[in-house]
């Protein structure tokens, strides 16, 4: 293979996401009409060798992916790892939430001495939590509480059912 | 003797050890605390004055090397029991023990900088990002992540939380600014009064583990000042300390010795 | 290609990160051997062809990534979400625990000559060390071991690939 079009396959692969002609141009230094050619040959080859993986034009890029007809097995992959269930780091901002809602990202992370980015972003994912606001102080920081999906999974009527901690502070 | 005073040139206080070993040109297995112990605590007053937060890890070496040495000049001093009974974990029974474990701290050294170029290798493998979308369609996502988490495991959490912020609270609430200048005026007008005192009177009136090390630095800058004399009868007696008299004050200047917090 | 070498293609590039044999054979019910022959295949292939991808053991799975050689292209595409190195102290505490493990705090700051509580809470964050128990003297302080993340950061396939313990004199 010549080295432009293994350059190609890897960004194809690292991408994720359509790529556009003009943005691997940008990148290979590579004409859109080289580009055009290499993305067909590799693409040919692909489904001469009747490779696992694809590439298709889509949105106005190309895009590489599993073959659609192994779609049940990848589920069954992706099935695993969402079976890990919550990072600790992500109970603990959750019951920070939880407990002191609502409450600013910054004050979530003096408490827990930590980045919590990453943390809340998967926790809105998966709609356990939103945002409620802003905070009227300087900046005007995005205000974070628990969802209905939250309650829903707990079992909870209401935020007034969560148990007191109380009685283990000393 | 000069130091470059960079304080991002030693990473902690056994690299800081390690140069004043190599520059000494002292074969590290005869290496004695007291050789070594004056220079390390001149260049601990220097960084503390240009970073106080990295002069926290090399102040609390220093206090180890002059333990270490106040065990070697009275062998009847032992703090043994209280640096045990704060749950200190930096303290090394012997010299040879704190050698050793420089001479294991190299090695790792030397290895975290092979690690280091592996990681930098490795960082060039890219992998296919797996989207959050993908995951999504594996299935009811949230029974998925969450079927096992309960309301118990939610308390748990918060409890843990505010265990480790009680923690840490705590320890907050400990350094306390002692000043080396306020410590070498203590040490003067008590001499002024007594003439002379021992050692250990001296040190008693310490309350706290910070001003017994402040006033242990202290001391040493006095003695090099030539403000004060220390000295020893005989051999295991207790060792004296003495004012020279010297009325000039100027050098009790709070901005050269700074504070020790 | 065989379909069960393309459905493994199609599994090493969708799960992005190393993949073991037990959970391949879970997913398609082929056999540890069949799996390691395939993936050997594989591998050699994607080799003669000079493919921009690669295959590697990696953290004790299979892992599909890149060719290092391409690193230049793949950070451009990627613009700022470079993946950041750990500092020098992080470093020197994680070899220790790689080396010693499993190993408590106090083992750890006796050696280092330096308090290393916010540097384990860092390395903890980042999943590169797990506690691992606690050990049996007074007190029951909490012992640590690195992770399969970590091996999977350094690229080994197991730990018996960490390099030997140097000690040289500068």
């Amino acid at each position: 293979m010549v080295k432009e079009k293994a350059l190609l396959e890897a960004l194809f692969f690292a991408a994720g996401e359509p790529v556009t002609i003009k943005k691997v141009s940008e990148i290979t230094g590579l004409t859109p009409g080289e580009i055009k050619n290499l993305f067909r040959e590799l693409r040919d080859e692909y489904r001469e060798r009747n490779s696992g993986l694809e590439l298709r034009e889509v949105a106005g890029g190309f895009l590489m992916s599993t073959r659609p007809s192994f779609a049940p097995y990848i589920k069954k992959l992706q099935g695993e790892r969402a079976r890990q269930g919550l990072s600790q780091a992500a109970m603990e901002t959750l019951a920070i939430i939880a407990y002191k809602q609502p409450i600013t990202r910054l004050e979530i992370e003096a408490i827990r001495g930590v980045k919590v980015d990453k943390v809340l972003d998967r926790l809105k994912e998966l709609n356990l939590i939103a945002e409620a606001g802003r905070k009227e102080v300087l900046g005007r920081p995005i205000l974070y509480a628990t969802t209905r999906e939250f309650l829903k999974h707990f079992g909870l009527r209401d935020l007034s059912q969560l148990p007191s901690l109380e009685d283990k502070e000393e | 003797m000069e130091y470059k005073v960079k304080t991002d040139v030693f990473e902690g206080p056994f690299d800081l050890l390690f140069h004043l070993v190599k520059k000494a040109e002292i074969d590290i297995y005869q290496v004695s605390i007291s050789q070594i112990a004056y220079q390390y605590l001149e260049y601990v007053k220097k960084i503390q004055e240009f970073n106080p937060e990295i002069a926290g890890d090399f102040l609390v070496m220093a206090s180890t090397l002059l333990k270490l040495k106040s065990q070697r000049l009275l062998p009847s001093v032992s703090l043994q029991g209280e640096e045990e009974a704060e749950g200190e974990g930096l303290h090394y029974s012997s010299e040879e023990e704190l050698f050793e474990r420089m001479l294991e701290y190299r090695k790792y050294k030397s290895t975290a900088e092979i690690m280091k170029k592996m990681e930098e290798e490795e960082k060039k493998y890219f992998y296919h990002p797996v989207k959050v979308e993908e995951e999504k369609a594996a299935g009811n996502h949230l029974k998925e992540y969450m079927g096992k988490v309960t309301l118990k495991d939610l308390t748990a959490s918060m409890e843990k939380v505010m265990e480790n912020l009680q923690e840490e609270e705590h320890e907050v609430i400990l350094p306390q600014e002692i000043s080396l200048t306020q410590k070498m005026e203590e040490i003067i007008s008590f001499l002024d009064k007594k003439e002379k005192a021992e050692l250990e009177e001296l040190l008693e009136r310490q309350r706290t583990r910070s001003s017994l090390i402040v006033t242990f630095f202290a001391l040493l800058i006095l003695v090099k000042l030539n403000k004060v004399s220390v000295w020893q009868k005989y051999g295991f007696g207790p060792i004296l300390v003495t004012s020279n008299n010297v009325g000039d004050n100027s050098y009790m200047d709070e901005e050269r010795w700074g504070t020790i917090g």
